[in-house]
C-alpha cells in the first residue's frame, strides 16, 4: 500500500465535472508536483483529499487508512497538511499566533505550543515578523507564514497550493531550497500544485497533469514535457516546438 | 486613448502595484502578461475604477479619470469584464445582456448591440432563455463578453477570458477576441496565455511584482529571453 | 496551577493598562466606604453583572466571530435553577448555583449542536429563536410558576448560605468576586488553545479546518462556556432581586443589551466588555433615574442613549477598546 | 502617551458617572414618600394617569382645597407632624422588576424616604415590596391586584386597592343575582342560560392569577368554564384566540387584558360578529378612558369591573368634588386606577397624621390600627382598614357597563353592587353596531 | 370547516406578514443588512395615517399612499443619514446599529406622541365585516390582504420588468459585477430602502386599520418579519411571500390543531413559539432557507 492512494475520485459541481475519475499514488518522501490549466480541477483534487469537498464517488487512502469523506480537520490530524493559494489577509492575529493555533494541533499546552511555534518560525526565517498582523505583509512573507502555520501542525504529506505563485525569480529561488531542506531533512512528503513549469521542474520528482477534470499523463518531469497530450492541452504546440 | 502613468496602487495599506506605465491607442490590441499575482487583475480593476490609485494619473481621453467610481468609469466608456465572470446566475442569458445596456438609452442601439452579441456567440443565441448561472464555463465566458459589449464600449477591459476552458474553447475565446479586434474595437486583454496572446496583440506589456518590467510589440515580448524562460518555461 | 499562573499573568498588557487595572481594582475594592450612595451601589452592582455576562458572551460572540443574541435563555435558565431548588427543596445558594451552571451547559450543548450548523444572519435570526421559544414555554409552564414568576423566601437574618443579606454592600463583594473569577479565566481563556482556535475561525474557517480545528465543536465548547457564564450571573440576579420571572429574565432585550455592551466596548478583547458595560450600565441608569419621570421628556433618556449606540457603531465600529488598539498598534 | 489619555479620560469619565448620584436636598417639614410607577415604556400612559393623580391628592393636602368636603382638604400639611407637606418623589421603574428593587433602595437609603407607594405592575410591587420589606420600611399599595401580593406574610406591606378575588367574586354574585332576578331591569334569567363561560386572559402574572381565580369562583358558584385561555401580552394578532372563544358558545366572555389587547380582542370579535350574553373585563384596558373614546359605539353593553366610575359622583359628593378638580385639571375623568391612586396618597397621610411620627416602627403600628371612615373616600368602599396580611377588608369593587346615551355618547353605568345601580343591566348584549 | 376558516384567516394575516417583511428581504438582498429598525418604519407608517385620520379626517385606506410616502422617505433618510455609514463597519457594528436606530425612533415617537394606544374609530372599513357562507371575514383584514397581494405584484413587477428594478436586481446579486455594469450601486442602495421603507410603512398604513398604534408597535412585527426573512431565505422575494402565508397559516392552525386533539396546553398561546421553533427546525435541516440560493 502506498503512502497516499487516490482511486477512481468523480467530483460533479451541477453538471460541470471537475474530477473526473483520477487516480494515482504517491509513496513517502517523495515530492510531487500537479500541474494543469487553470480550471483544469487541481484545487479540487486537493480539496477532495482534504476533506473540503467530499467526492461523489471514489476512495482516499492515507498511510492504509481510509480518509474518504473525512473532514478537513480529521485529515489534518491523520497527518495532512496544506496551504491555500490565497491567504485571507486578517488582522485578528500575528504572525506567531496564527502558526500557534497550527501547534496547538498536536498539543494542548500553551508554552510547548508557543516553543514550536517560534522554532518553525526560525526554521523559515521569520522570527523578524512574528509580532505583525499577516496584512502588514508583502505577499511573499504572507505565503511563507502560511506554510509555517501549515508546518506547525506536523504534517506527514504537506500539500501546496501554488506557493510560487506571485513570487520573483530569487524569491521562487528560495522556496525550491525551503521545500528540498523539507523534504530531506524533515521526511516531509510534498504534494504541490504550480503554475510555474520552472519551479515545478526544479523540485518535484514525479509529476501529475490535469485537464479537464481527467488525469492524462503522470511521469517524471523531464518526460512529461515531451508528452503529447500535455503539449496539446497544457504547454501548446509552439512549447513543443520552442524545445 | 487610455494612458495609465506611474501609478502606486495599494490595497489594505500595502503596495500591490508599485510603478505601471501603460499606454493604449485607438484600435489596438494590448495584452499585459505576467505571473499570478503579479498585479495584473489589480492594474485593470484600478482602471475600471474598482481600486483607486494612491499614486500616479489615469487620462482617458482627455480626462483624468483616477478617483472617479466605476459606473462613471462605464459611462466614459471603459468597460471591464472580470476574471471572475460573475454571471447574474438566477437571470437570463437575455436579461444579462440587457443589464449589460445599462447605460444605454437608445433602444435600437441595444437591439443593435445584442444581434452583435448573438451573431458573435451563436451559442448565447441559442439559450437565450436559460439562466445564466446553468451555463458551462465557456458559455459563460461569452456571456460575460457579451455583456461587456452590451455597453458599446470604446475600451472593452478582459481579465483572462480564456480561465480554466478547455483548449478547444480557448482557442475559439481568442478567435473571438481577433474577430473583436478585427471589428475595430479597443481592446485591453489581460492572459495567461502568454504565447497565444501575444502573438495575437498589436502591443504587450509584462508586469512582475507590480511593476512594467518589459514593453513591445508581441513578437519583440516573446523573443525575449526572461519570457521565454518565466512564462514559457524554456 | 500553570493555569492559575496564566490566568493572574497580565504581563503582555501594556503598562498603561496594567497601572489602568490597578487603579480600576482599588476603586472596586474601596467603592462601598466612598459613601456614593445606595443608587450607584446598585448601578454598580449592574455594572460588575453586565460585565460578567459580557465577558461569557465575549467567548462566543467576540472571539469566536458568532452573532449570538440568545444569551437571556442561559440567564432564565441560572436564575430558574437557583429559585426552584431554593424554593422547593430549600437548597442553597452554593448548591443550586453550580447545579444551575451544569444545566444551562447541557442544554447549550443539545442546542449548539444543531445551531451551529448555520451561519451568518441565520445564525444569529435561530439564536434569537429559540431564546424566545424558552421563554414561551417558562411564560406557560404552571409548575415553575409560569409568567407569575417565582418569588424567593425573605430570611430574616442574613444568611450566607442562601446568601441573603439586607445591605447590598454583601451582594456588591459577592458579584465583584464572581467579576475577579471571570476576568481571571477570561485572561486565561484568551491565551488557551480554545481561545486561540476560536480566533482562528473568526478570521478564516477554511484556515481553521486545515489547521485541525473541529470548528463546530470549537463553538459549542465557547458557547457552552458563555452559557456557563451568563447562567452564574443569573444565580446571582435570584438571589439579589428575590423575584424572578420570564419577562425579566428570558426577554429579547436583555439578550441584545449582553451583545451589545461587549459589542461597544470592543468585542475580542479583554477589555471590552467591561468597557462596554462601564459606559451603558451608568448610562442607561443614571439617565432613566434623571430624566425617567420628567414631564414633557419623556423618551428624551432613550434617545441619547440610543444616540450614542448609533455614533459608536457609525464612526468607530470597532468599539471603544478599537481606538485604543489602534494606538497600540501604531505604538509598534 | 495616547493610549494612556485614552485610558485615563475613560476612567475619568465612568468614575464622575458614578460619583455624581442624584443630589439630595431636604426643605424643611417635608415628609418624603417614595412613588413607583412606570412612566415610560409600554404602560406610560396609565403611569402617567396615576401620576397626575397622586399628584392632585398630595396638593389637596398640601395646600387645602375648600371645596372638597374631607378633613384631609382642610389639614394644609399632615397636622400631628406640625403641617409638615407630603413630599412625592416619583420614580420610573419601566415595569421592569429589577429596576424597580434598585430605585427602592435609591429611595429608602439615598432619598430617604418614610414610605414607598406603588407600583401597578404586580410584579415590580413584588420586588419592591422585597425591598422595603428588607430594609424595615413601610410600603403602601395602591393599585396591584395580584392575591398573592398580601399572602406573603409580609411586616410592612398594606394594599388598600381589594384585590382580583374580590373582583371575580363580585363577578360571580352578579351571575347569580341574574339568575335570582336581583339585577335592576332584568328579570330572572334561567340558570342554564348563564351556565357556560370562557374567558382569555393575557399570559402575565397578573392575568395567570386571574384565570386561577375565575376557575375558582366558578366551581364554587357552579357555573361550567368551556374554555379558558392563556395568551401573549400584546400580541400581533388575536384572531386564533377569539375564534376559539366563540367557538366554545360561552353565555359570558371574560377577560383580563391592558389597554392594547383588549382593543384588539373587541375589534376581532366585532369583525367576527362574536355573539354571547355578556362581555366582561377584569379592569385594567376595560375600564381606560381610551377604551371607551376608540371603541365608541361599539361597546354598548360590554362591563368591567372597576373601583370607580364617574357616576359614583351622584351617590359619593366627595368623589364628585375630587373628579371635579381632576377634570379641571387634566381634562380627564377619574378612573378606577386613578381613583386608588388618590386613596393611596390618602391613606399615606392619615397613616402618618396617625402615627405623628415618621419613624417605620411607629407608622408600622398606626397602618395595623388605621380605620379610616368611608364618608372621607372617593371610593365607594366602607373604609380602609388592614388586616393580619395587610389587606384592607373594607374595599369591594364595583361592575359598570358601557352604555349608549340617547345622544349617542358611550357613559360607563354602575350595574354591581344592587344598591348602587344607576342604570337598567342591558341583558343580552344588544350585539354590535 | 374549523380548518378551512383557520387556514383562510391564516392566508389573510400571512400576507400582510409577507408585505411586512418584504421590505426587509430587498434591503437585506441589495446590502446584506439586517435592518432591526424595520419594525419603527411601520410603526411611523401607522401613525401617520392615523394622524392623517384625526386631523384631517382622511379615511385610513385613502391616506394609504401617505403611509407608503412617509415610510420610503424614512427609508431614504436613514440611508443616507446612517446607514451609509454604518456599512463600512463590520456586519456586526450594522446590527447593533440599526437597534441603535430602532431604539432611537422608537422614542422619538414617544416623545413626540406619547406611548398612547391609538386607534381609528371611523374609516370606510373600519369595524365592517363580510360573510360568505360559513366565513366571516374582516373587512380591513380582507382590504390588507388584497392590497398587500396588489404591493407584491407592484414588487414584482418593478423588480422583473422596469430597467431600474432590474438594475436592483443585479446590484442584489452580485455588487461588484453591477457596478461593472455601470449601474451605480450607491443609489440602488438608497431605492432599497426606499422601497424597503414604502413597503413596510404601508403595511403599517393597512394595519392600523384594525390594530392600534403606538410607539413600541414595532418589535411585535418585526420578529415574525426576521422569521419571515430568515425563512424564505435571505434576500428572496418569492421565499418571504411564502414564508409570511406560512406563519399566518401556522399561526392560525395551531390553536385550530390543539383545539382539536382537546389540548389546552398547546393553545394559542403558544402559535408564535410555533413559528419560532418551525423557523429553527427547517433552517437547521436546510441552512439556506426554503428559496435561498445566496451563501
Amino acid at each position: 500500500m502506498s503512502f497516499l492512494t487516490v482511486e477512481n475520485i468523480v467530483k460533479d459541481f451541477g453538471g460541470l465535472v471537475a474530477n473526473n475519475n483520477i487516480s494515482f499514488a504517491i509513496e513517502e518522501g517523495e515530492i510531487i508536483g500537479l500541474i494543469g490549466p487553470n480550471g483544469a480541477g487541481k484545487t479540487t483534487l486537493f480539496n477532495c483529499i482534504v476533506g473540503y469537498h467530499r467526492p461523489d464517488s471514489g476512495k482516499v487512502t492515507f498511510r492504509e487508512k481510509d480518509i474518504t469523506g473525512f473532514k478537513p480537520f480529521e485529515t489534518n490530524r491523520a497527518g495532512i497538511g496544506r496551504t491555500f493559494q490565497i491567504m485571507k489577509v486578517t488582522t485578528g492575529m500575528t504572525v506567531l499566533e496564527n502558526v500557534m493555533v497550527g501547534s496547538f494541533c498536536r498539543t494542548n499546552d500553551r508554552n510547548t505550543a508557543r516553543g514550536e511555534a517560534l522554532h518553525v518560525l526560525g526554521d523559515l526565517a521569520l522570527d523578524a515578523v512574528k509580532d505583525y498582523y499577516i496584512n502588514e505583509l508583502p505577499i511573499a512573507i504572507q505565503r511563507k507564514v502560511g506554510l509555517a502555520r501549515a508546518l506547525a501542525t506536523k504534517p506527514a504529506l504537506l500539500m501546496l497550493d501554488e506557493v510560487a505563485s506571485g513570487l520573483n525569480p530569487t524569491e521562487i529561488e528560495e522556496v525550491v531550497e525551503l521545500l528540498r531542506r523539507l523534504n530531506s531533512a524533515k521526511k516531509i512528503t510534498l504534494f504541490l500544485i504550480e503554475h510555474i513549469m520552472e519551479m515545478v521542474m526544479k523540485v518535484s520528482q514525479r509529476v501529475i497533469v490535469l485537464d479537464y477534470g481527467e488525469k492524462i499523463a503522470e511521469g517524471l518531469p523531464a518526460d512529461i514535457v515531451k508528452n503529447e497530450n500535455v503539449i496539446k492541452a497544457y504547454l501548446g504546440e509552439k512549447y513543443a516546438q520552442g524545445l | 486613448m487610455l494612458k495609465v502613468s506611474e501609478i502606486e496602487v495599494r490595497y489594505s495599506g500595502i503596495p500591490i502595484i508599485h510603478n505601471v506605465s501603460l499606454v493604449v491607442n485607438d484600435g489596438e490590441l494590448i495584452t499585459v502578461v505576467g505571473a499570478n499575482g503579479a498585479g495584473k487583475s489589480t492594474l485593470l480593476k484600478t482602471i475600471a475604477g474598482a481600486l483607486h490609485t494612491s499614486k500616479g494619473t489615469i487620462h482617458f481621453g482627455n480626462e483624468e479619470i483616477q478617483g472617479l467610481s466605476t459606473p462613471e468609469i462605464v459611462r466614459r466608456g471603459i468597460t471591464y469584464v472580470p476574471e471572475a465572470r460573475l454571471i447574474f446566475g438566477p437571470l437570463t442569458v437575455e436579461e444579462n445582456l440587457e443589464i449589460g445596456a445599462y447605460i444605454v438609452n437608445d433602444a435600437a442601439q441595444k437591439k443593435n448591440n445584442l444581434d452583435y452579441v448573438y451573431h458573435l456567440f451563436p451559442r448565447l443565441a441559442d439559450r437565450k432563455k436559460q439562466p445564466g448561472g446553468t451555463l458551462s464555463g465557456g458559455e459563460q465566458q461569452m456571456l460575460a463578453i457579451g455583456r461587456g459589449l452590451m455597453s458599446n464600449p470604446k475600451l472593452l477591459m478582459l481579465d483572462e477570458p480564456s480561465l480554466g476552458l478547455m483548449p478547444k474553447l480557448v482557442d475559439e475565446m481568442l478567435g473571438a477576441v481577433a474577430k473583436l479586434r478585427g471589428a475595430g474595437k479597443t481592446i485591453l486583454l489581460v492572459e495567461q496565455n502568454v504565447r497565444e496572446s501575444l502573438e495575437l496583440a498589436d502591443r504587450g506589456y509584462v508586469l512582475q511584482t507590480g511593476r512594467t518590467i518589459l514593453e513591445g510589440t508581441g513578437n519583440e515580448l516573446l523573443n525575449t529571453e526572461s519570457i521565454r524562460k518565466a512564462f514559457l518555461g524554456l | 496551577m500553570e493555569k492559575l499562573k496564566d490566568a493572574l499573568n497580565f504581563s503582555d498588557f501594556s503598562k498603561a493598562e496594567r497601572i489602568g487595572l490597578i487603579i480600576f481594582s482599588v476603586f472596586l475594592l474601596t467603592f462601598p466606604w466612598i459613601g456614593a450612595g445606595s443608587f450607584t451601589t446598585t448601578v454598580m452592582i449592574q455594572f460588575l453583572l453586565f460585565s460578567l455576562f459580557g465577558m461569557g458572551w465575549n467567548t462566543i460572540g467576540g472571539y469566536g466571530g458568532q452573532v449570538e443574541l440568545g444569551k437571556a435563555q442561559y440567564v432564565g435558565i441560572g436564575s430558574y435553577t437557583v429559585a426552584l431548588m431554593m424554593v422547593w427543596w430549600k437548597v442553597p445558594f452554593w448548591v443550586s448555583m453550580p447545579i444551575g451552571i451544569l444545566i444551562a451547559v447541557g442544554y447549550s450543548f443539545i442546542i449548539g449542536y444543531p445551531l451551529f450548523r448555520l451561519k451568518g444572519h441565520y445564525f444569529a435570526i435561530a439564536t434569537i429563536c429559540t431564546s424566545l421559544v424558552l421563554k414561551d414555554i417558562f411564560d406557560n409552564w404552571n409548575l415553575v410558576g409560569a409568567a407569575k414568576g417565582i418569588e424567593l423566601p425573605i430570611h430574616d437574618h442574613p444568611d450566607f448560605l442562601y446568601m441573603q443579606f439586607k445591605s447590598d454592600t454583601y451582594y456588591y463583594y459577592f458579584i465583584m468576586a464572581l467579576f475577579y473569577i471571570g476576568l481571571f479565566y477570561m485572561n486565561w481563556f484568551r491565551k488557551s488553545k480554545l481561545g486561540y482556535q476560536l480566533r482562528m475561525i473568526k478570521d478564516d474557517e477554511n484556515a481553521a479546518e486545515s489547521l485541525g480545528i473541529d470548528i463546530r465543536w470549537c463553538k459549542i465548547k465557547a458557547y457552552s462556556i458563555a452559557s456557563a457564564f451568563v447562567a452564574v450571573g443569573g444565580g446571582f440576579m435570584a438571589v439579589y432581586n428575590l423575584y424572578i420571572d420570564p419577562a425579566s429574565t428570558m426577554e429579547l432585550s436583555l439578550s441584545i443589551k449582553i451583545a451589545l455592551m461587549a459589542m461597544l466596548g470592543g468585542a475580542a478583547s479583554l477589555w471590552g466588555p467591561i468597557i462596554g458595560a462601564a459606559f451603558l450600565v451608568p448610562l442607561d441608569r443614571f439617565l432613566g433615574s434623571w430624566l425617567g419621570g420628567q414631564k414633557g421628556l419623556t423618551g428624551i433618556d432613550f434617545m441619547i442613549y440610543a444616540g450614542l449606540i448609533m455614533i459608536v457603531s457609525a464612526y468607530q465600529p470597532r468599539g471603544i477598546w478599537g481606538i485604543i488598539e489602534q494606538f497600540r498598534k501604531r505604538g509598534h | 502617551m495616547k493610549i494612556r489619555n485614552v485610558a485615563v479620560f475613560s476612567l475619568v469619565l465612568f468614575l464622575s458617572l458614578l460619583v455624581a448620584s442624584p443630589a439630595v436636598f431636604s426643605a424643611e417639614k417635608e415628609v418624603k414618600i417614595g412613588v413607583l410607577y412606570p412612566l415610560s415604556g409600554a404602560l406610560a400612559t396609565i403611569g402617567r394617569d396615576l401620576q397626575r393623580a397622586a399628584e392632585l391628592t398630595a396638593d389637596i393636602i398640601n395646600n387645602k382645597a375648600p371645596g372638597v368636603d374631607i378633613p384631609m382638604a382642610q389639614w394644609g400639611g399632615i397636622p400631628n407632624l406640625g403641617g409638615a407637606k407630603i413630599k412625592l418623589i416619583f420614580k420610573d421603574h419601566r415595569g421592569e422588576p429589577d429596576r424597580g428593587a434598585d430605585l427602592a433602595k435609591s429611595l429608602i437609603l439615598d432619598d430617604k424616604v418614610v414610605g414607598l407607594m406603588g407600583a401597578y405592575n404586580s410584579a415590580v410591587t413584588k420586588t419592591v415590596s422585597a425591598v422595603a420589606e428588607r430594609y424595615g420600611i413601610p410600603m403602601i399599595n395602591d393599585s396591584s391586584t395580584s392575591p398573592d401580593l398580601t399572602e406573603r406574610g409580609f411586616k410592612w406591606f398594606w394594599r388598600t386597592t381589594p384585590h382580583d378575588n374580590y373582583f371575580n367574586r363580585d363577578l360571580f354574585e352578579l351571575l347569580k343575582g341574574l339568575t335570582e332576578g336581583k339585577v335592576k331591569g332584568v328579570k330572572a334569567v334561567p340558570k342554564k342560560d348563564l351556565q357556560n363561560l370562557a374567558y382569555a386572559c393575557e399570559n402575565t402574572e397578573w392575568g395567570s392569577s386571574v384565570a386561577k381565580s375565575i376557575e375558582g369562583y366558578a366551581k364554587e358558584y357552579g357555573f361550567t368554564i368551556t374554555k379558558g385561555l392563556l395568551y401573549n401580552a400584546n400580541a400581533p394578532d388575536l384572531t386564533s384566540e377569539a375564534k376559539a372563544l366563540v367557538a366554545a358558545k360561552p353565555a359570558a366572555m371574560l377577560f383580563a387584558a391592558y389597554l392594547s389587547d383588549s382593543l384588539l380582542m373587541i375589534r376581532t370579535l366585532k369583525g367576527m360578529k362574536a355573539q354571547t350574553k355578556f362581555f366582561w373585563g377584569q379592569d385594567a384596558g376595560f375600564e381606560m378612558a381610551d377604551f371607551a373614546k376608540t371603541l365608541g359605539a361599539d361597546i354598548n353593553g360590554v362591563l368591567t369591573r372597576t373601583v370607580f366610575i364617574d357616576k359614583i359622583t351622584r351617590v359619593k359628593k366627595v368623589a364628585g368634588q375630587v373628579n371635579a378638580l381632576y377634570k379641571k385639571k387634566y381634562g380627564d375623568d377619574l378612573t378606577g386606577a386613578t381613583a386608588r391612586s388618590v386613596v393611596g396618597v390618602q391613606a399615606w397621610a392619615y397613616v402618618l397624621n396617625k402615627a405623628a411620627s415618621t419613624d417605620p416602627k411607629a407608622i408600622q403600628k398606626a397602618c395595623n390600627e388605621i380605620n379610616i371612615p368611608a364618608t372621607d373616600l372617593v371610593m365607594p368602599w366602607a373604609g380602609v382598614k388592614f388586616d393580619a396580611k395587610g389587606q384592607n377588608v373594607l374595599g369591594r369593587g364595583l361592575i359598570g357597563q358601557y352604555q349608549k346615551t340617547a345622544d349617542g355618547k358611550i357613559s360607563l353605568e354602575i350595574v354591581y353592587p344592587f344598591d348602587l345601580a344607576t342604570a337598567n343591566f342591558i341583558y343580552p348584549f344588544p350585539g354590535w353596531k | 370547516m374549523l380548518i378551512a376558516d383557520a387556514l383562510l384567516q391564516g392566508i389573510l394575516m400571512g400576507l400582510l406578514f409577507a408585505l411586512v417583511s418584504l421590505g426587509l428581504t430587498v434591503i437585506f438582498g441589495v446590502m446584506d443588512i439586517v435592518n432591526f429598525a424595520h419594525g419603527e418604519f411601520l410603526m411611523l407608517g401607522m401613525y401617520s395615517v392615523y394622524w392623517a385620520n384625526f386631523f384631517f379626517h382622511i379615511d385610513p385606506l385613502i391616506a394609504l399612499p401617505v403611509s407608503a410616502v412617509v415610510g420610503a422617505l424614512l427609508g431614504l433618510a436613514s440611508y443616507y443619514w446612517f446607514i451609509k455609514y454604518l456599512l463600512r463597519g463590520p456586519a456586526i457594528a450594522q446590527l447593533f446599529g440599526t437597534f441603535g436606530l430602532m431604539l432611537f425612533l422608537q422614542y422619538f415617537a414617544m416623545f413626540l406622541f406619547s406611548a398612547d394606544y391609538r386607534m381609528i374609530d371611523k374609516g370606510l372599513l373600519v369595524g365592517k365585516s363580510l360573510s360568505v357562507g360559513p366565513f366571516i371575514f374582516d373587512w380591513t383584514k380582507l382590504a390588507a390582504g388584497i392590497l398587500s397581494l396588489v404591493a407584491f405584484a407592484v414588487v414584482y413587477y418593478f423588480l422583473h420588468k422596469t430597467k431600474t428594478g432590474k438594475a436592483l436586481q443585479a446590484t442584489s446579486l452580485n455588487k461588484e459585477a453591477a457596478s461593472y455594469m455601470g449601474i451605480r450601486t450607491d443609489r440602488m442602495n438608497a431605492i432599497a430602502w426606499a422601497i424597503g421603507g414604502g413597503t413596510v410603512g404601508m403595511a403599517g398604513g393597512l394595519l392600523v386599520n384594525f390594530y392600534y398604534a403606538y410607539p413600541m408597535v414595532g418589535i411585535l412585527f418585526v420578529m415574525i418579519a426576521f422569521a419571515c426573512v430568515a425563512l424564505g431565505g435571505f434576500g428572496s422575494i418569492k421565499g418571504v411571500f411564502f414564508a409570511g402565508l406560512l406563519v399566518g397559516i401556522l399561526e392560525m392552525i395551531f390553536p385550530v390543531f390543539g383545539h382539536l386533539i382537546g389540548s389546552d396546553f398547546l393553545g394559542p398561546h403558544f402559535k408564535f413559539t410555533v413559528v419560532y421553533l418551525a423557523y429553527f427546525i427547517i433552517v437547521v435541516v436546510r441552512p439556506q432557507g426554503l428559496f435561498g440560493w445566496k451563501n
